[in-house]
């Protein structure tokens, strides 16, 4: 694809592929999250991502603002637990962002951008307190630098799905100080953080999808 | 995995349905969203009640609805907080016009979907206040972190300010109630084996079969600690201790105390338990004046129990004694 | 064995302590001989109704010693009847002139022990009737053997002869009455893990990850049959099966279904079995008028449950619904 | 020593012998009646000897008689389940049989004879049900039998040992009529029964104490 304008259609790609991700990666997470949670982010994340592709493909939303907007309230109602608000206002924050005039890489790299800042928003999370945001702000930081360079959306993408697995790997000596994992205390340092994990997953998933 | 089930996917909705058809003369169930209502909600000029959070802490928290405790409880997925359209539908459900209590237990999911949902039925012209309950001692409180759990002053809190709603008391007075009640309370717990989550088919953790985990949350979570299998005496000790020197519970205090088992833990332990725990107090010169044995806030079928104290005065004697008519908690009525 | 416990050869009168210092307001406690007695036992010009068996059960039977339902429990090691002399004890202490019935499982153990206390408090001039509760039809009955095992139908029967007694009912019409609501009822039953007697210290049978032992007693015995693991649904017709063909039940039958969780099964599976059970009954015709779910009469922390059917008339479903107030089930007071 | 008259000292070195296997045995005893009851048979055999010797050691009774009282009324009194009744008739009726004047090997051998009758019509089991009776009886047999034949004290209980042990071996392959293992209907078949092995180590502590 070009760097020019970003379609619905590869938007909805990327949410596919994502959630495909999630129904492959579904036990991992889940194990990540046994052992310092409770055991159900994968299972979350898959019946969360699974109600999106239904809603999606039920009647596929006509711009990227709308689109979002499904994403994130089919997230806020069927997720639960903390990753069905913050991914919820993750997407959601990106279609606020998005506007209605059609998305190029820089408004893309903004939307993220946004999400993220509406996630740090609601969880309260700052870097290193081992949440999804130690894999999300690396990646959003990421793109836009690697756009600003002049890099193609691809490589900024690419770029940014590294940081985000860095950033994600990043999170196994950590102390928690945000969500359940922040009452095992110094027990939860040595464990990769199930958020972060599949924060990383979504980011790769859009590298994935608009590579080449 | 070894229960009672059909597709691990409908564990909570196929429960929900017997338990509606159990209870019929006390509540009714909604699908879906998922709530469990007073059977005559809403009740006009009342504040209303609600509770709710993961499934799997049977029977909290629709056990408790009915007169005198919850007027609605919104079950989510095993372990896993309910959703803000899901709580705005239950909060209209039971707004009799004087306005609707959220209480939520502090965790990051719970409080991230308990507040969407005030915002929302806010909105809507509803008064909603919420409280948090945080009472695990197990866990250290830090501005800085997501604070403490909340445990087992929250069936306490729900049978007082239940009872307090009942009465006719005010949204603020309610509310002003279950920070109090959240206030004089403190829980800690341990586990003896770890639960199994339907839907992910294995145990949460493992445990030896001479190890024990202190300081357990209710959501299978790995505790504070991984220690050697002991004594009840000194489980309790374990236990207790740090509850009574957190609030600090004094010489003097008068008290009730929670002996909770967490599932899969037989009366004859629970009781067993309760003796200890009741020696220990003893010694310290703290009177208990009310107890509740028995597994009221659960972890699936997890072997294990907590111990809640909450210090008393006449007032909240006076609101735990009151009628209460829930298919988990019943007396007077 | 992950127990909270402290020596296991004080298990039940440690647990009794307990359970006396919980319950002040409703019974005493005896501790040797070992019985629960109602608070105001004797009552002048009232049947006494005793009941008893090994421990391990609770709440039965202990947790049913109270208004309109049992005067006194004798409790036994746990899984072992308990013995004559400590049953001559407690009949003597219920006894407010108008007799004492005794409510046996029917176990050769509970039995032999009962006909014994029997002799002796007649010998001291005290009226005794003996009911056999046996309802459990995954026992084959037969003259020449042991006969079928009390299980189930013993929970209600003790509560509906018990509201009986308080009615003031004389002994024989008391008697009778407990006689009809065992030949009514029937209970089978099912372990998905087996439980761990704490003076042997290690499981009575072990069963594989994907089995389950179907037609279990209460005593963690082994069952008729093991078979592979099976969804709930199977489960409750495997179970509800029997019991519906064995008295028969008939389309157009009122029934109380009682689903009872053996010691370690939580209540999220008990009310989907329950949800079951309903429909399999509304397939047959049969209706539910009354029911109860939750672990009543238990094996320690075995998982499983069992599934009880009693035919009602009106008598019955007065004498149920009248007030109860034990530790275990309450209602009406 | 001699077949003259029996001791209330060798009745209570018999007891104390038999109580000594039971704590011994008390595992083997519980696995057995795991398999095919409810686990807890050498629990209540051992809990019941214990205060058997207890009671006979704080104030030894004069007799035969007295002494079995004791010794029934403990195991009543302590046991619980079937085999505190049945054991305790046994000794009860054991000792209504014995008189007060003595006891020889005849003697003892009716006194036998007379707690088993007793055990029977308590528990109102036939041979072949799959208990303590077919231990007891076939042993019950053979005493008398051999010292009809004029055999010393010493071999009919080594011969009466025997056949409660073939006895008690013989339940294997029985499906339980009587007590709890009658629950388990044909699957009982194949385990040797709790009762008849403890019954069959009676007998045994009884050769043992009056042999040579
Ligand atoms: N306050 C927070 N801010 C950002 N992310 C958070 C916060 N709390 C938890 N998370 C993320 O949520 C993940 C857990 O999600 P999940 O297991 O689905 O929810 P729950 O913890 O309610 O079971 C954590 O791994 C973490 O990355
Ligand atoms: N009716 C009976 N007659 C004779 N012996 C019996 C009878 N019922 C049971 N027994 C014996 O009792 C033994 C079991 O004793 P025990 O395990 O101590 O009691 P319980 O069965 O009450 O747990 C059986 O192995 C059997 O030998
Ligand atoms: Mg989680
Ligand atoms: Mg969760
Ligand atoms: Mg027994
Ligand atoms: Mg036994």
């Amino acid at each position: 694809m070009s760097d020019g304008a970003i379609t619905v259609e590869e938007v909805v790609a990327w949410l596919r592929d994502f959630a495909a991700v999630m129904a492959q990666e579904k036990d991992a997470l889940t194990a990540l999250d046994a052992a310092i949670g409770d055991g159900d982010h994968g299972i979350n994340m898959d019946r969360g991502m699974r109600a999106v592709m239904e809603r999606v493909d039920a009647a596929t939303p006509a711009d990227v603002p709308a689109l979002m907007k499904t994403v994130g309230m089919a997230l806020i109602s069927k997720v639960g637990g903390a990753a069905g608000p913050l991914y919820g206002t993750l997407f959601l924050q990106f279609g606020s962002a998005a506007g209605p005039d059609g998305l190029t890489p820089d408004g893309w790299a903004a939307c993220l951008a946004a999400g993220v800042a509406g996630v740090r928003a609601r969880g309260k999370a700052e870097l290193e307190d081992k949440t999804m945001v130690d894999a999300l702000q690396p990646a959003a930081d990421a793109v836009g630098a690697a756009l600003g360079e002049g890099a193609s959306f691809a490589d900024a993408l690419a770029r940014g799905a590294d940081a985000a697995e860095e950033g994600a790997r990043a999170t196994i000596p950590l102390v928690a100080r945000k969500g359940r994992a922040s009452y095992l205390g110094e027990r939860s340092a040595g464990h990769q953080d199930p958020g972060a994990t599949s924060s990383a997953h979504l980011v790769r998933c859009a590298a994935r999808t608009w590579a080449a | 995995m070894k229960k009672l089930i059909n597709d691990p996917a409908d564990v909570v909705a196929e429960s929900l349905r017997g338990f509606a058809a159990a209870h019929a003369d006390l509540v009714r169930v909604n699908a879906d969203p998922a709530y469990v209502v007073r059977a005559d909600a809403p009740v006009s000029g009342k504040v209303g009640i609600l509770s709710g959070g993961g499934s799997g802490h049977e029977p909290m928290h629709g056990g408790f609805v009915g007169r005198g405790m919850l007027d609605v409880a919104c079950p989510g997925e095993v372990f896993t907080s309910p959703t803000p359209d899901q709580m705005l539908e239950a909060t209209k459900a039971v707004d009799g016009g004087a306005g609707v209590l959220h209480i939520v237990k502090n965790y990051t999911g719970d409080i991230l979907n308990f507040e969407m949902a005030a915002d929302l039925a806010r909105e809507e012209g509803i008064e909603v206040e919420a409280v948090i309950t945080n009472d695990d001692v197990a866990v250290q409180d830090s501005l800085y972190t997501a604070g403490r759990r909340g445990v087992g002053v929250t069936v306490l809190a729900e049978k007082i300010v239940g009872a307090a709603a009942e009465e006719g008391k005010d949204l603020a007075a309610v509310a002003e109630l279950c920070r109090r009640v959240n206030a004089e309370g403190r829980t800690m717990g341990m586990a003896l084996t770890s639960c199994t989550v339907p839907a992910a088919g294995k145990p949460t953790f493992e445990l030896g079969e001479s190890e024990m985990e202190i300081g357990i949350g209710i959501h299978g979570e790995p505790g504070r600690e991984r220690v050697p299998l002991a004594s009840a005496k000194e489980i309790v000790e374990r236990l207790a201790g740090p509850v009574i020197d957190d609030l600090p519970f004094a010489s003097g205090d008068r008290v009730l105390a929670f002996v909770n088992g967490m599932g899969g833990t037989p009366q004859i332990e629970l009781y067993l338990v309760y003796n200890e725990l009741k020696q220990l107090l003893d010694g310290r010169g703290i009177t208990i004046e009310r107890n509740l044995v028995g597994s009221y806030i659960t972890s699936l079928e997890m072997a294990g129990c907590s111990i809640t104290l909450l210090r008393l005065d006449d007032e909240l004697i006076r609101l735990w004694d009151a009628p209460v008519l829930t298919a988990g908690l019943r007396w007077g009525a």
